[in-house]
């Protein structure tokens, strides 16, 4: 095996869609044996330009070269039977089958009268699972799996065969900690047999721990080729972003003895099998952090809070007053808002416009006798996209063309143009670049400044410390913990979120 | 929104409801077996038994194509309208000879589905739309080609087909009964079957995998038309005649019979001993509401309300949580 | 009941089986429906009603049915005279006689039942063509509305007309279209000839029944064009009679779904009591002209 | 933005083409048969395409329209109804039978009633239990059907003295030459484009359609945004109802069976889509006056209606087929 030998090259590589830019000339290559890292903001080009390698798309310019001849895949599966596979962040699944199936779906290994041979399925499938470390059978169905689990699934099924290049295209949002820690081996047994891996992902931190070197795009140019090892965090976001970025979580946080007048209490909500006897409360102007593990069940008590799950007991009760568990209509007259954590299935009407999606939630105030005050909203949408820095080619677009980022700010604006007394925010900054995170983090700040209790669910350590004021840890659907800025570290937390000494510091 | 089981729910001991939702249709058909026996002497007479069998056999092998095409996510409302066509057919071309006629019609069944698949694959248009189409188009042929009237076939050998019995068995039942079987061998053991499956759970993975998910459809769209035209030829050997009339109602039916089996109605989940049950089950209500003699109003009344319960049944129960 | 072998039963112990055609679908077979019923139990017979709500392959199975409950005689209304025979063949190898009602059975069948009871509706056909030649003075053009395509009773009645009309020589049929026994549609239907045919060029209007025949006033009123036209129809309802009393009905058939009924019934139990039958039992089904309208009363149906 | 949106899959972007494709079908493809299809008629019947035609066709199409209207309604919320066509016979029955007991008002509000009342239930079932919309308002066909039929013992009901009663007006009367039915048909299509498009009701509506989950992520009371739905389809349908029961001052079971797949074709022809989330009142007035042309041009020329189903199964394949062949450059790829 050559060193330094390029097994792929991707050469001025420009792509248009009608009315946008998405790549123009970039160049891309990756050699074998490397993890080559792909970076940038969101809307930068990085998926596209992955799709235009595995033939999803065709480039407007451009030619790729693999293995030294001019290659042009006609779409995923025969860029997998020549060696290049892309895992992508979605998941992919069919839950109603089993996990050997679903790996080996589409390709199912048959004996010879032309049967399916499911001894040789499970057995291949089992090998394959152990070789990653899934601690789940073969013959489970994948629909009963944790989604991290199921984004295993995903992972083997990539490497089903042998292969040259593997593309992860954010495979880290919802994995574990400890899941990680196992892509990461995988990934480097890879690259050790010499296959070239791509790894896209938004978590710089990743980004310097595994890859060799880095290339980074900015809306739609390649601005960089970097030495993993001879760069740092503060160049690589100036590329990302053509600025230089400040240590922006360096917020300041009120403590212990500022708070303000309490928004939101809950007490002793419980679900079942979801989370158990939760009591907490925000107050004006306060971030409070939510913290936990994948499955920890956050998501499900923030959906309960804002009113689209029921609960089995306990009470919810906004500025003093009980409120109606259950009822989101209500909780939104409320000005309560939510940001899920899911933007395609939860978050947007991807069919509709930009401005209709916006204004999704202001509208039941911007009306007269049930008719849309059409002048109003615009002058909202103009607003809203001005301040969060919306990119839209207008007002009319299907939202579901926005890039993930631009998906998000619009939601963000759906819930700020109502001005709500709560904002809850599930996972904001998932597959957010640098550049609009730090933005998203900066509003939050701003929010609280101007008295809207936050709630903050996020996984990541880093942005929960930096935003909050104030940081619950949950795990296995309780609270285990409760810290102000001042006094939390990384290492409490963690004991929080893993449920070592649950109990011990749990609060009321 | 996937429904999770959550991580604090365990279920080891034995649940009275797990168990019901899991076997519903088998207990649907106990509860109609003595239900009816109750009620009338008759019902349980090997004859009648017979009878039923016979009676289902018709709907019995639509539904085998209409699971198929539940299965993978679409449904099919035209098989009425092509066991019709191909129950005309068959007896129109009766002068060419019963094999020619036969496959003729077969043919012809097999057509209509592969149009109605192709327009629902490489067109991307519902498949409500399009069968509602051919249903109407296919029922339009049917009366222009008959002028209305019905067609006698003037062969009695034909009308042997549908009379015939291996032992105790009648053909047609024995016919429904093999491909069943086949069928479900199908389902189980071959990439047609999980890819199936695999579509109706999640037509995007299933796309992603490389599965041909047109060619399949397709398939599926075949096997329902063909079903149905196997089904109409033994109707029309059965009458020795066929008239433009025939099956108005029984894609509703099929589905009926084939949803009350368990088969979920959005696909990914079902197999053909369900839809054995539902469609004996249904067999037995409508049979056994014969011999109840009750108001065909009522009668009416009784097949929505039972519509509508099977809906129910189906909103209910999550394959997931078996 | 008991089968056919043995001695023929008591009435009292008659049990008849019957098979409808599509009950509910207009009053005269709802109406045929509720006298089958009445005249039944008013004879102390049992009965079996069935109904195939048009579905021939239903009828066969209810015909199969009802050879299992092992009734004394079977009733069939077919829905297709043809698709019953083999059904009809079983009924008769297991000794179980059959009548057929209303609508005839393909002649093939004619050895495999006892009887025949009801309207002739061929004949009905024809008499109505005699009074649409009486109305227009043997000289006209007419439109004809069918029933339900596919079915028994509307074709006959339409071959009916038809044979009758090729005898005479100054009356033409320009246009036919089914009007599937529903009010509605054939007054669409009739909206849509008055339109195709500018006044003066329809004289007559042939509807198969009074239903459809009201549907077609209905649109000839509103187009003011009822004078131009005479209608004549092949079988009277309530409205029906009203219409020919103010003279919008030029004629009619009477036929009364009541003796229909009545005359089904008679026979049925004779034939389970082993008497011998006549094979056509055709009730009366005379012509109404507002000449002889007095003599009847107003169809309850 | 005009052509093809792709998306994170090969598979989004087939299905996303395909979309596309029936997007331009449904816009061009069905006007363009459409005109030949009229041009084609007229040059074979010369009163075909003249004024009083027109307006015939527009009053046979009020009724089947009027119900398009709330079926649009259905289709872009992402829900079907097929217990429309009973619906007209239970409301046509209902209202033909209280107006002599009660007289026209009464009964015309009875009708009206009894509509809303079945709608709600529909509107339960598939709102409240979330159960599928096809099969249990088939079900519900059926329930209704019989309900009707017990009710009217299978008979015709009628008006006993229709001269005495002004009831007759709402089907066969004309203001300034225009039929009422027509005039009704008119403000329901101005009404309900209107909401659709102007009002809040109409923005959620899309949504529960587009997107039902991130609806109620929205706070958008999806339950009763579906339930409406169905309130407003059973409205039509009474609506519908007592038109038909005025034009023939009689009712049966029979009247209006079948409809709901007119209905439903007409609503889906005028291109709104059938899986929720787009679609409007302009497009189901086109598609609703193909079939009325339609079904009057055949009986124009002369051919039994069951040719028409023919015909507008081919139009549907000749519509498609035609956008395939130019999309792909060859017929079958
Ligand atoms: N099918 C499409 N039609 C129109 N524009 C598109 C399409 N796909 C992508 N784009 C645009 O191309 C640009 C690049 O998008 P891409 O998804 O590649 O960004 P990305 O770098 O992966 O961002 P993210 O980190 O948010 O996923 C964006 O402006 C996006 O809006
Ligand atoms: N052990 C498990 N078995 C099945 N499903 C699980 C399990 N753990 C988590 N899930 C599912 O995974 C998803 C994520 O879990 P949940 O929303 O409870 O976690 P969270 O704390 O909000 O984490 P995150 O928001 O980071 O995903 C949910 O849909 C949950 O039902
Ligand atoms: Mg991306
Ligand atoms: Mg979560």
């Amino acid at each position: 095996m050559k060193e330094n030998e390029c097994i792929l090259e991707m050469r001025n590589i420009t792509k248009t869609f009608p009315g946008v830019k998405a790549l123009d000339k970039v160049n891309f290559e990756v050699k074998k044996g490397e993890v080559h890292a792909l970076v940038g903001e969101n809307g930068a080009g990085k998926s596209t330009l992955m799709k235009v390698l595995s033939g999803i798309h065709s480039p407007s310019e451009g030619e790729i070269i693999y293995q030294g001849k001019k290659v042009e895949f006609a779409g995923p599966l025969d860029a997998k039977a020549k060696g290049v596979v892309l895992i992508h962040q979605e998941l992919s699944l069919v839950d109603e089958m089993t996990v050997a199936e679903n790996i080996f779906l589409g390709d199912l290994p048959r004996n010879k009268f032309g049967f399916i041979d499911w001894k040789g399925l499970n057995k291949r499938s089992k090998e394959l699972l152990e070789r990653l470390e899934c601690e789940f059978e073969p013959t489970e169905l994948v629909g009963r799996l944790s989604i991290a689990r199921q984004q295993m699934v995903e992972i083997a099924r990539g490497l089903t065969q042998d292969v040259n290049i593997v593309v992860f295209d954010e495979p880290t949002a919802s994995l574990t900690q400890e899941e990680e820690k196992v892509l990461f081996e995988n990934i480097n047994r890879l690259r050790e047999q010499g296959t070239a891996i791509v790894y896209i992902s938004h978590r710089l931190n990743e980004i310097f721990q595994i890859s060799d070197r880095i290339t980074v795009l900015r809306d739609g140019e390649m601005t960089g080729l970097l030495n993993t090892a001879e760069t740092n965090e503060c160049e690589l976001t100036s590329l990302m972003i053509g600025r230089d970025l400040e240590d922006h979580l360096d917020f300041e946080k009120r403590g212990r003895d500022e708070i303000g007048k309490e928004v939101l209490k809950v007490e002793g909500l419980s679900k079942d099998g979801l989370f158990n006897d939760i009591s907490f409360s925000i107050h004006e102007g306060e971030v409070l952090g939510l913290s936990g593990l994948v499955g920890a069940g956050r998501s499900e008590l923030a959906e309960t809070i804002f009113g689209v799950r029921k609960a089995d007991s306990g009470k919810i009760f906004l500025e003093g007053d009980e409120i109606k568990v259950g009822d989101a209509n209500k909780s939104v007259d409320l000005g309560i808002g939510f940001v899920p954590e899911n933007r395609k299935e939860q978050g947007l009407i991807l069919g509709r416009s930009v401005l209709d999606n916006l204004s999704l939630a202001k509208i039941r105030n911007l009306n007269r006798y049930g008719f849309i005050k059409g002048r109003e909203e615009k002058l909202i949408y103009q607003d809203y996209q001005d301040k969060l820095d919306i990119k839209t080619p207008s007002s009319k677009q299907q939202v579901k063309n926005l890039s993930g980022g631009n998906q998000q700010k619009v939601i963000m604006a759906k819930w700020l143009c109502i001005n709500p007394k709560l904002l809850i925010l599930d996972e904001p900054t998932v597959g957010i670049d640098v550049g609009t995170k730090a933005e998203i983090h900066k509003l939050i700040r701003k929010l609280a400044a101007a008295g809207i209790a936050v709630l903050v669910i996020s996984s990541e350590m880093p942005e929960v410390m930096g935003v909050s004021d104030r940081i619950l840890t949950m795990y296995h659907g309780e609270i285990t913990g409760e810290f102000y800025a001042e006094e939390a570290t990384e290492e409490k937390l963690i004991k929080g979120i893993t449920g070592i000494e649950a109990g011990a510091c749990k609060v009321g | 929104m996937k429904s999770k089981t959550g991580i604090m729910k365990v279920k080891d001991n034995f649940d009275i409801w797990d168990f019901v939702q899991k076997n519903s249709i088998w207990l649907i058909f106990v509860i109609c077996i003595v239900f009816f026996s109750i009620m009338t002497p008759n019902f349980l007479r090997v004859r009648n038994i017979t009878n039923i069998f016979l009676q289902s056999s018709f709907i019995g092998i639509m539904s085998i194509g209409m699971t198929y095409l539940m299965i993978d996510g679409n449904f099919d409302l035209s098989m009425g309208s092509i066991m019709a066509l191909s129950a005309v057919l068959v007896i129109g071309f009766m002068d060419y000879g019963i094999p020619v006629a036969v496959l003729l019609s077969l043919l012809a069944g097999s057509a209509i589905g592969a149009l109605n698949g192709l327009f629902v694959t490489k067109a991307g248009i519902n498949a409500f739309i399009v069968t509602l189409g051919s249903m109407l188009g296919v029922r339009g042929l049917v009366y222009i080609y008959t002028g209305e009237r019905a067609l006698v076939s003037s062969e009695l050998a034909f009308s042997e087909i549908s009379a015939a019995s291996v032992g105790p068995i009648p053909l047609p039942v024995l016919i429904f009964l093999i491909m069943l079987i086949l069928g479900e061998l199908v389902l189980r053991y071959t990439s047609h079957g999980r890819g199936c499956y695999a579509i109706g759970g999640n037509y995007e993975a299933a796309v992603n995998a490389g599965i041909k998910v047109d060619k399949h459809i397709i398939i599926n769209f075949i096997l329902a038309g063909f079903t149905a035209a196997l089904a109409g030829i033994l109707m029309a050997s059965r009458m020795n005649a066929a008239t433009p009339t025939l099956g108005m109602e029984d894609h509703m039916i099929v589905i009926t019979a084939v949803v009350l089996g368990g088969t979920k109605l959005d696909g990914g989940f079902g197999n053909l001993i369900r839809t054995l049950g539902g469609v004996l089950v249904i067999g037995m209500i409508r049979n056994g509401m014969n011999l109840l003699n009750v108001h065909s109003y009522v009668n009416m009344l009784i097949m929505g309300l039972i519509l509508i319960s099977v809906v129910y049944m189906d909103q209910k129960f999550d394959p997931l949580e078996e | 009941g008991s089968s056919g072998d043995e001695a023929a039963p008591d009435i009292d112990e008659v049990v008849i089986g019957i098979t409808n055609n599509n009950v509910g679908i207009d009053s005269y077979q709802t109406t045929h429906y509720e006298t089958f019923r009445e005249e039944a139990e008013e004879l102390g017979v049992e009965t079996v009603r069935l109904d195939a709500t048009g579905d021939p392959a239903l009828q066969v199975n209810q015909i199969e049915d009802l050879i299992q409950q092992q009734v004394d005689v079977i009733v069939v209304w077919p829905v297709s005279g043809d698709a019953i025979v083999p059904a009809v063949r079983n009924a008769n190898q297991q000794g179980i006689p059959v009548l057929i009602a209303n609508s005839p059975i393909d002649e093939s069948g004619f050895e495999l039942v006892e009887g025949f009871a009801g309207p002739d509706n061929l004949t009905q056909g024809k008499y109505a063509a005699q009074m649409m030649k009486e109305a227009l003075d043997g000289e006209g053009k007419v439109v004809e509305l069918m029933g339900l395509p596919g079915y028994v009773t509307a074709h006959q009645r339409s071959d009916g007309f038809n044979e009758e009309v090729e005898n005479y020589s100054g009356i033409e049929v320009i246009e036919t279209q089914p009007a599937d026994w529903d009010r509605s549609r054939a007054q669409e239907v009739m909206e849509d000839f008055l339109t195709k045919f500018p006044s003066g060029q329809i004289d007559g209007v042939y509807a198969a029944d009074d239903n459809i025949a009201m549907g077609a006033i209905n649109a000839l009123e509103e187009a003011g064009r009822l004078d131009e036209v005479k209608i004549t129809s092949a079988t009277m309802f309530g409205d029906g009679y009203d219409a020919m009393k103010e003279g919008k009905i030029y004629g009619t058939i009477y036929q009364s779904p009541v003796e229909d009924a009545r005359k089904t019934v008679q026979t049925a139990v004779r034939i389970a009591t082993g008497e011998e039958v006549e094979f056509f039992n055709y009730f009366d089904t005379p012509k109404v002209t507002l000449d002889n309208i007095d003599e009847y009363e107003r169809p309850i149906w | 933005m005009g052509s093809s949106v792709k998306t994170e899959s090969n598979l989004k972007d087939s299905s996303s083409k395909k979309i596309n494709f029936a997007e331009i079908i449904k816009r061009h493809g069905i006007l363009f048969v459409f005109l030949l299809m009229i041009i084609g008629i007229s040059l074979r019947t010369d009163s075909f395409l003249t004024q009083n035609n027109m307006l015939l066709v527009l009053r046979q199409v009020s009724v089947k329209g009027i119900i398009a209207c709330g079926m649009t309604y259905m289709l872009i919320g992402g829900e079907f109804d097929l217990s429309v066509g009973s619906l007209v016979s239970l409301t046509a029955v209902l209202v033909i039978d209280f107006h002599d007991i009660l007289g026209p008002f009464a009964a015309i509000i009875i009708a009206i009633l009894a509509g809303i009342s079945v709608g709600a239930f529909n509107g339960f079932l598939v709102g409240f239990l979330k159960l599928n919309s096809l099969i249990v308002t088939f079900g519900m066909l059926f329930v209704i059907q019989a309900l009707t039929l017990l009710y009217t013992g299978g008979q015709y009901v009628s008006v006993s003295n229709q001269g005495a009663t002004w009831f007759s007006i709402i089907g066969r009367g004309f203001i300034f030459g225009i039929p009422i039915p027509v005039i009704i048909f008119g403000i329901i299509l101005i009404i309900f484009g209107v909401v659709l498009s102007k009002t809040v009701y109409g923005r959620y509506l899309y949504s529960v359609g587009g997107n039902p989950i991130a609806s109620k992520f929205s706070g958008i009371p999806k339950t009763y945004i579906t339930f409406s739905t169905f309130i407003i389809t059973g409205l039509t349908a009474a609506i519908g109802g007592i038109i038909l029961g005025s034009r023939l001052m009689s009712a049966q079971n029979y009247l209006g069976q079948g409809y709901e797949f007119d209905i439903i074709t007409a609503v889906v022809l005028g291109g709104t889509s059938l899986f929720g989330g787009s679609g409007s009142i302009p497009k189901t007035l086109i598609g609703v006056l193909i079939l009325g042309f339609l079904s009057n041009g055949f009986i124009m020329m002369g051919f039994p209606y069951y040719v028409q189903w023919v015909v507008q199964w081919a139009i549907l394949i000749g519509a498609v087929w035609m956008d395939v062949a130019s999309k792909r450059g060859k017929i079958l790829a």
